[in-house]
C-alpha cells in the first residue's frame, strides 16, 4: 500500500515555541488514520503545516508523491487534499445549498467556466449529499443560522462535494450531540469505503478514534510520541501518561 | 524644520487616531475636522486678543468637550459595529462639520499670526521661524502629557485595559462607556491642540481636514496601534518625505507621491507577507 | 426576488416621476420680471469668491430695479436671478447650467466663479445657444474654443501678471541692466485659471529674453509652500510670480516673510480678496497684486456713478469692501441690461447680437467684446501694498503711487 | 412571487425609463445622472457587497475611462461618433487592464488595508492626472461638442447611459446567478475557507474588479462627454464625491443584493437633487446628516432591513424532501 501523504521531519516554531519538532509520519491511501494527543500537543499546527497555512521551518510534505510544502492552500486543495476546521467554517450568509454548490472541485475550472451557471448535475449532487449528512430539509436556510453541530455536518458535506482524495478532519465529533455520533461514524466509514477518500482524523473522543482508525499517531509537546494500531496505542504507557499529565 | 513640524502635527493627529482605533475599534474619519475646529478656536481667540499659544490649551479643552458630546450623541452607536460602519458614520460627520464651518465661519483663508520672529543663519540661507520651534515644542509637550496621562492616571490605565480586552475590563468593573467617551474626547482634544498649532504656523479654512485624516491613516498603518515612538517616527518621516518629494519632483507631484507611497508601502508589506504564506489583515 | 423590494422600487419610481413632473418650469420672463440664472459657489473651496460674485449680481439687480428696471421694447421689467450652488465643482456646475436652461427656462445666464467652472458651463450654453455674460472666468483658453455665446467683462489671464513682467523689465532697463539677465521664478496653482496665467507670463518672459529658473505647480490641497520657497531662495530670482486664488496669496505672503525670501519684486493675484494687507500686516508690504479693477479708478456710469460710489454702496450693503470679483460680476449684469434695452426683444439670438455689439462705459471700466467674446476695452491694474494700503502703481495712466523697488523686507 | 410578475415589473421599469425623455424632457440630464449613479452603486457592490472588499478607489476606473476616451477623441481626428465609439472601447480597455494589474497586487490585501490602499489609489490618481500635461494637467480637458441639434445630445446620452445601466444590471444578474456569484459570496463570508476549498480566489477577485472597471470605464467615457469638461480632481477622480457616494448608495439600498444598489442610488439621487433645489448652500449639511442617519439606523440598508423583517419572503424556509430526511442535532 503506497502512502498518499508523507510527512518527513517537519518542524514549525512560533517565535521561540516549538510547535512541531521533527515529525515524520505517513498515511496510506484508502485508509483511516487517527492523530491524537493532549491539548497543545501540536496536532492542529501539523494540519496547518500539511495544507499550507504557514511556512514550515524544515522538513518536507509530499502528497501523492509530490512535494507540497512550498505550495499555498488553494493549490494543495485543488490537488485533492482538503481539511475541515475545528471551529467550523462555512459561508454564513449563503444558504446551505449555495454552500454546497460552490464547493465543487476547482481543479478544472477555467476563466470561462467560472462565468457559467452551475450545471444541474451539481445541484442534484449537492442535494444528495445534503441528504447524506441530514441537512436536506434546511437547504434553503442561511448556513449561519444552523446550530454548531449542523454547521459541522454542512462543512463535512461541503468537503465531500469537493471530491477530495484525502480529507483532514479536525475533531469531527466535537460539539456534536452524543446520540448522533454513531451516525457520523457510520457516515465517515461509508465515505472511506464507497467514495474511496483517505481520512486523517484529529480526535479527542478515544472511543471514536479507536473504533474508527486503523492506525494512530500520538503527539505530545510537539513531538511524535507513539504510533501503532489502536490496541497498541491504548496499551502504550507513554500515551496514557501524556493524557494523564504525568511526565 | 518645516518638515519636522508638519510631521509632528501629523503625528499628533495620528496618535489620536491610533488611540481611538485601538481602544474603541473606530476609525475616525473626521480627524481632520477636529484639527480644523481647533484651528478656528485659536483663530477666534487670537481675534479677541488672546495669544495663540494660550489658544492651544483652550482649543484642547473645548474640543475635549465637543468630542465628549459627539461621542454621547453619535459615536457610541458605532462602537460595537463593523469598522466600516464607523468609517462611514465619521465620514458623514466630517462632511457635516466642514459644511457647518463653511456656513458659520465662511470659506476665507485665515491665519493667527503669533508675531514670532524668524532666526537667520548663514547669511539668511537657513531660516528658522521661532513660531515653528515653539509649535514643535508644543507638539512634543502635548504628546508627552498624553503619554503620562495614559501611563500614570487611573483613567489612563482604564483606557489601556479596555484597549487590551474590553469585555474583561467590563467584568473588572470599568465603565467602558465612560472610557470610550474619554478616549474619543481625548482624541478630539489632541487634534484641537494640533489645529491651534496649524492656525499659528500656516493657515486654516473649512476644507483643510482631509490631508490630516489621510496622513493620520497612513501613519497609523505604518506604525501600528499603540506604539508612540513609531507613530512619532512615522509622522516625522512622512513630513520630511513629503517636503523632499515636493522639492525634487516639483510641488505638483507632492501629494501624488504621498498617496503613491501609501499604496506602495501596503503592497510591499503584502508581498513580503505573501512569501510567508501570510496576509495583511 | 421578494415582494417588498419590488414594491418599494415601484414606489420610488413613481416618486421620481412625481418629482420630475411636479416642479413647474418657470419662463424666462415672469409677468414683468426678467429671470437670469447663475450657478455660484456657495460652498466648497471657492465659496468666498462665490459669495463676492453673488453679492455683485445682487447689488446690480437691486440697483437696476430701484432705478425703474430694464426697458425692453415699450415695457419696463424688473430683474431677478435664480441661483444654484455648484459646490465649486465643474461636474455640478455643468448639470446646474442645464437645469437652469431646461427646467427653470432661463434664457440668459450669468457666469459662475472661476475659470474651471466657466469651462464646464460654456459648452452647455453654447449647445443651447443661450448667451452667458460672465465676470469671473478669465482663462484665455475659454476664448480659444470659438464659443459664440460666451462673453466676459474681465481682462483675460494673459494680462494678469503681464504688467508685472513688463515692470520688472523696465525697472531693469532704467537701472542700466539688460532685461534678458533677469531670472524669473514662478509658482502657480494647478488649476485652469492659474495655469493660463502661467502660459501668459511665460510668453512675456520669453519676449524679454528672461530666464525662468523655478516653475512649480502648486497642488490645490497645498497648506505649505516651503518646498517651493526653499528652491526659490537658492536660485535668487529677480522676479517671483505666484497665483493660487486666496490660499496661494496668503501662503505666499506669510511664508516669504517667514522664510525671508529676498526677491526684489514679487507679484501675486487675489491679494485683495485674501485681504493680505489687512491680516498679515507688514509681511505684505511691497507685494504687487494683479487686479481687474480698483475703487480709485476714474470710471463711472449712470447706474452707480463712479467706481468709488459703487464701492461705498457695496460696503453699505454687504459690510465689506468690494473686491474686483464683485465689481466684474455687477458689470456682467449691466451688460445684459444694456443689451436687452438695445435689442428691444427677448429673442436669444437678438440679445446675443446686441451683447456682441456692446460698447459701453461702466463704473468697472469700458466694455467692448472682440469676436471671441472677451473684453478688450479695459486694462488690468497692478497694486502695490504700501503702508497697508493697496496703491495702483501700473499702468502709469492710472497710477496713484510710485512703484517702490526693490522690495524692502519687513522688519 | 412568481417569476412572471418580476419579469413584468422589470419590463415596466424599462418601458418607463424609455418613455421618460418624452414624459419629462427637461429632466433628461438629471435622469441620465440617475443612471450613472445606479451604475456606480451596482459596480461598487460587486466588490463591496458581494465580495466583501470595500473599495474607495473604484472611481479610478471611471476617471481612466473618461480620460482615455477624451484623449482618443482629441488625438485621432475621427468624426464624433467613430471617435466616441473608439474612445469608449479604449477607455474600457484601459480601465480593465488597470484593474487586472492593480488587482493582482491590491486584492491580496484584506479588510481595511484594502479599503485604505484603494483610498490612496484614488487620491494618487487624481493628483497624478492633475500634474500630467499630456492630459491637460490641472487645466483639465474639454471634450468635443456634440454635433447634433439642441436637445439631441441629452437624448443621445440619456439612452446611451440607460442602455449601459440595463446591460450592467443584466450582466451582473447573470454573473451573480452563476458560479461567479457563489464564489465571490464565499470569499466575502470566509476567504480562508474558500481558499481551503481550492477556489482560485485571486482569479475571481481580479475578474470581479475587472467587471466593475469595465462598466465604470465605459460610463466614465460617456460622462466625460456628457459633462463636457474633465477636471482631474472634481470630475474624473472625484473621490470625496462620486467615490464615496458609490459606497453610500449601495449601503443605503442594501449591499450584497442586486436591487439594493439600484434602490439606494434612486433614493440617494432624488434626495440629493431635492436638497440641491430647496436647501441652497445647506445641501451638504443635510447630506452629512443623511449619511449619519443611514449608517446609524439602517446599517443593513433598505433591503437588508426588509429582509430582516420578513425573512420568509426571501426564501429562507425549512423544506422537507418528499422522501424521508434524516434529522440532525
Amino acid at each position: 500500500m503506497k502512502p498518499i501523504l508523507e510527512v518527513e521531519r517537519v518542524r514549525k516554531t512560533f517565535g521561540g515555541v516549538v510547535a512541531n519538532n521533527d515529525i515524520t509520519l505517513e498515511v496510506p491511501e484508502g485508509k483511516i488514520v487517527g492523530l491524537i494527543g493532549p491539548n497543545g500537543s501540536g496536532k492542529t499546527t501539523l494540519f496547518n503545516s500539511i495544507v499550507g497555512y504557514h511556512v514550515i521551518d524544515g522538513g518536507s510534505v509530499r502528497f501523492d508523491g509530490r512535494e507540497i510544502s512550498e505550495l499555498r492552500v488553494p493549490r494543495i486543495a485543488r490537488r485533492g487534499l482538503l481539511r475541515t476546521f475545528q471551529q467550523t467554517r462555512i459561508y454564513g450568509k449563503m444558504t446551505c445549498l449555495e454552500n454546497m454548490l460552490i464547493s465543487v472541485p476547482q481543479r478544472d475550472q477555467t476563466w470561462l467556466s467560472i462565468l457559467r451557471k452551475p450545471p444541474a448535475a451539481d445541484e442534484s449532487k449537492a442535494e444528495d449529499l445534503l441528504e447524506f449528512v441530514g441537512l436536506y430539509a434546511k437547504r434553503r436556510l442561511l448556513a449561519g443560522e444552523l446550530s454548531f453541530g449542523q454547521q459541522k455536518l454542512l462543512e463535512f458535506g461541503m468537503a465531500l462535494m469537493n471530491e477530495p482524495r484525502m480529507l483532514l478532519l479536525d475533531e469531527p465529533t466535537a460539539g456534536i450531540n452524543p446520540t448522533l455520533i454513531n451516525g457520523l461514524m457510520h457516515r465517515l466509514r461509508r465515505v472511506n469505503e464507497e467514495l474511496a477518500i483517505t481520512l486523517f482524523v484529529i480526535e479527542h473522543n478515544m472511543s471514536v478514534i479507536m473504533s474508527l482508525a486503523e492506525y494512530i499517531y500520538c503527539l505530545a509537546h510537539g513531538e511524535l510520541l507513539a504510533q501503532g494500531r489502536p490496541d497498541e496505542i491504548q496499551a502504550d504507557q507513554r500515551v496514557i501518561d501524556a493524557y494523564l499529565g504525568a511526565h | 524644520m518645516s518638515n519636522l513640524l508638519i510631521g509632528a502635527v501629523f503625528a499628533l493627529a495620528a496618535y489620536g487616531m491610533a488611540l481611538v482605533w485601538g481602544v474603541m475599534n473606530v476609525v475616525n474619519i473626521c480627524q481632520g475636522e477636529f484639527v480644523m475646529l481647533g484651528g478656528y478656536t485659536a483663530y477666534f481667540l487670537f481675534k479677541a486678543g488672546v495669544h495663540p499659544l494660550v489658544g492651544i490649551p483652550v482649543a484642547a479643552v473645548l474640543l475635549f468637550v465637543f468630542g465628549w458630546l459627539l461621542y454621547r450623541a453619535v459615536i457610541f452607536r458605532v462602537v460595537d459595529k463593523d469598522l466600516f460602519i464607523s468609517i462611514l458614520a465619521t465620514f458623514g460627520l466630517s462632511i457635516l462639520l466642514q459644511q457647518l464651518a463653511n456656513q458659520l465661519f465662511g470659506a476665507d483663508v485665515r491665519t493667527a499670526d503669533a508675531g514670532f520672529r524668524t532666526l537667520f543663519f548663514f547669511d539668511n540661507m537657513v531660516t528658522v521661524s521661532v513660531v515653528k520651534i515653539v509649535a514643535f515644542g508644543a507638539a512634543l509637550l502635548v504628546g508627552a502629557i498624553l503619554m503620562l496621562f495614559l501611563k500614570k492616571s487611573r483613567l489612563g490605565q482604564a483606557i489601556r485595559a479596555t484597549a487590551q480586552n474590553a469585555r474583561a475590563a467590563r467584568i473588572m468593573g470599568i465603565d467602558t462607556g465612560r472610557v470610550y467617551a474619554t478616549t474619543y474626547a481625548l482624541n478630539a482634544a489632541i487634534c484641537g491642540a494640533a489645529g491651534a498649532l496649524v492656525a499659528m504656523t500656516w493657515l486654516i479654512h473649512p476644507y483643510l481636514g482631509l490631508p490630516y485624516t489621510v496622513r493620520s491613516f497612513m501613519i497609523v498603518i505604518l506604525a501600528g496601534l499603540g506604539n508612540v515612538a513609531a507613530v512619532l517616527a512615522a509622522g516625522l518621516g512622512l513630513g520630511a518625505a513629503e517636503n523632499f518629494a515636493g522639492f525634487i519632483l516639483g510641488a505638483e507631484y507632492q501629494s501624488a507621491f504621498v498617496f503613491a507611497l501609501l499604496v506602495a508601502i501596503l503592497l510591499w508589506r503584502r508581498f513580503w507577507l505573501d512569501r510567508t504564506r501570510g496576509y495583511l489583515k | 426576488m421578494g415582494k417588498p423590494q419590488i414594491r418599494s422600487t415601484l414606489a420610488l419610481g413613481a416618486l421620481a416621476i412625481l418629482v420630475a413632473a411636479g416642479v413647474p418650469a418657470s419662463a424666462k420672463v415672469e409677468g414683468d420680471t426678467i429671470v437670469l440664472g447663475a450657478a455660484v459657489s456657495l460652498t466648497g473651496k471657492y465659496s468666498t469668491n462665490g459669495k463676492n460674485t453673488q453679492d455683485g449680481y445682487e447689488l446690480a439687480v437691486a440697483r437696476v430695479n430701484e432705478k425703474g428696471g430694464v426697458q425692453v421694447g415699450d415695457k419696463t421689467y424688473k430683474l431677478k436671478v435664480v441661483y444654484y450652488d455648484d459646490e465649486s465643482t465643474p461636474a455640478r456646475a455643468a448639470q446646474l447650467a442645464e437645469r437652469l436652461i431646461n427646467q427653470d427656462g432661463v434664457k440668459f445666464l450669468l457666469g459662475p466663479y472661476s475659470s474651471g467652472l466657466t469651462k464646464a458651463i460654456a459648452p452647455v450654453t453654447e449647445k443651447y445657444k443661450i448667451p452667458m455674460v460672465e465676470g469671473n472666468g478669465a482663462s484665455l483658453s475659454l476664448f480659444k474654443e470659438g464659443y459664440r455665446y460666451l462673453f466676459a467683462t474681465l481682462s483675460t489671464t494673459e494680462f494678469y501678471l503681464k504688467e508685472a513682467v513688463n515692470l520688472a523689465a523696465m525697472t531693469a532697463q532704467a537701472a542700466g541692466r539688460d532685461p534678458a539677465e533677469l531670472k524669473v521664478a514662478m509658482a502657480f496653482e494647478n488649476d485652469p485659471f492659474s495655469q493660463d496665467i502661467r502660459a501668459g507670463v511665460t510668453e512675456d518672459a520669453e519676449r524679454w529674453g528672461m530666464k525662468v529658473v523655478v516653475d512649480d505647480k502648486l497642488p490645490p490641497e497645498l497648506n505649505d509652500m516651503a518646498a517651493t520657497l526653499t528652491k526659490i531662495k537658492a536660485v535668487k530670482p529677480d522676479l517671483l510670480l505666484v497665483s493660487g486664488h486666496t490660499k496661494g496669496a496668503t501662503l505666499a505672503v506669510r511664508q516669504t516673510a517667514e522664510m525671508r525670501v529676498e526677491v526684489p519684486m514679487i507679484a501675486i493675484t487675489h491679494c485683495d480678496s485674501a485681504q493680505v494687507a489687512e491680516t498679515l500686516g507688514s509681511a505684505a508690504e511691497y507685494f504687487l497684486c494683479a487686479s481687474q479693477w480698483d475703487r480709485s479708478l476714474s470710471y463711472r456710469d449712470d447706474w452707480f456713478g463712479s467706481a468709488e460710489e459703487y464701492a461705498q454702496l457695496f460696503e453699505a450693503t454687504y459690510d465689506y469692501s468690494p473686491p474686483y470679483q464683485a465689481a466684474e460680476s455687477t458689470a456682467a449684469v449691466l451688460v445684459f441690461v444694456d443689451a436687452l434695452q438695445r435689442a428691444g426683444s427677448f429673442d436669444t439670438e437678438e440679445v446675443r447680437d446686441a451683447i456682441a455689439a456692446t460698447d459701453m462705459q461702466t463704473f468697472y471700466g469700458n466694455i467692448k467684446f472682440d469676436e471671441t467674446g472677451k473684453n478688450i476695452a479695459k486694462p488690468m491694474v497692478l497694486y502695490q501694498v504700501q503702508d497697508g494700503q493697496y496703491k495702483v502703481v501700473a499702468p502709469t495712466d492710472w497710477a496713484s503711487a510710485k512703484l517702490i523697488h526693490p522690495r524692502r523686507l519687513p522688519e | 412571487m412568481p417569476p412572471t410578475a418580476s419579469r413584468l415589473l422589470l419590463i415596466g421599469l424599462v418601458v418607463l425609463a424609455l418613455a421618460a425623455p418624452w414624459l419629462a424632457p427637461a429632466y433628461r440630464t438629471q435622469i441620465s445622472f440617475l443612471w450613472v449613479m445606479i451604475i456606480f452603486a451596482l459596480t461598487w457592490d460587486i466588490l463591496g457587497g458581494q465580495m466583501g472588499y470595500n473599495s474607495f478607489g473604484n472611481v479610478v476606473f471611471f476617471g481612466v475611462g473618461m480620460y482615455g476616451c477624451a484623449v482618443i477623441q482629441r488625438d485621432t481626428g475621427l468624426d464624433y461618433y467613430p471617435a466616441l465609439c473608439l474612445g469608449m472601447t479604449a477607455g474600457a480597455a484601459l480601465a480593465v487592464t488597470l484593474a487586472a494589474v492593480l488587482g493582482s497586487g491590491l486584492l491580496g490585501l484584506r479588510g481595511h488595508y484594502f479599503a485604505i490602499a484603494t483610498l490612496g489609489l484614488g487620491f494618487a490618481a487624481g493628483e497624478f492626472a492633475s500634474g500630467w500635461d499630456f492630459i491637460g494637467a490641472g487645466s483639465g480637458m474639454v471634450t468635443p461638442l456634440y454635433p447634433g441639434e439642441v436637445g439631441d445630445r441629452e437624448s443621445f446620452f440619456y439612452f446611451l447611459l440607460l442602455a449601459l445601466t440595463v446591460v450592467t444590471f443584466f450582466v451582473l444578474r447573470r454573473l451573480y446567478s452563476g458560479r461567479f456569484g457563489l464564489a465571490i459570496n464565499a470569499i466575502r463570508d470566509d476567504e480562508d475557507k474558500a481558499e481551503a476549498m481550492g477556489i482560485r480566489t485571486t482569479l475571481y477577485k481580479t475578474t470581479a474588479w475587472c467587471v466593475s472597471a469595465f462598466f465604470l470605464g465605459v460610463t466614465g467615457a460617456a460622462v466625460g462627454n456628457l459633462i463636457g469638461f474633465i477636471d482631474p480632481r472634481d470630475v474624473a477622480f472625484a473621490g470625496p464625491t462620486f467615490g464615496v457616494w458609490m459606497v453610500l448608495m449601495a449601503i443605503l439600498g442594501g449591499k450584497g443584493t442586486l436591487w439594493g444598489p439600484v434602490l439606494g442610488a434612486t433614493v440617494f439621487h432624488i434626495t440629493q437633487e431635492l436638497f440641491w433645489t430647496y436647501l441652497l448652500g445647506w445641501q451638504r449639511v443635510a447630506l452629512g446628516l443623511v449619511i449619519l442617519a443611514i449608517v446609524l439606523f439602517f446599517p443593513l440598508g433598505i433591503l437588508g432591513w426588509a429582509r430582516e423583517r420578513w425573512p420568509e419572503r426571501f426564501g429562507h424556509a425549512v423544506e422537507e424532501r418528499p422522501a424521508t430526511g434524516e434529522g440532525a442535532s
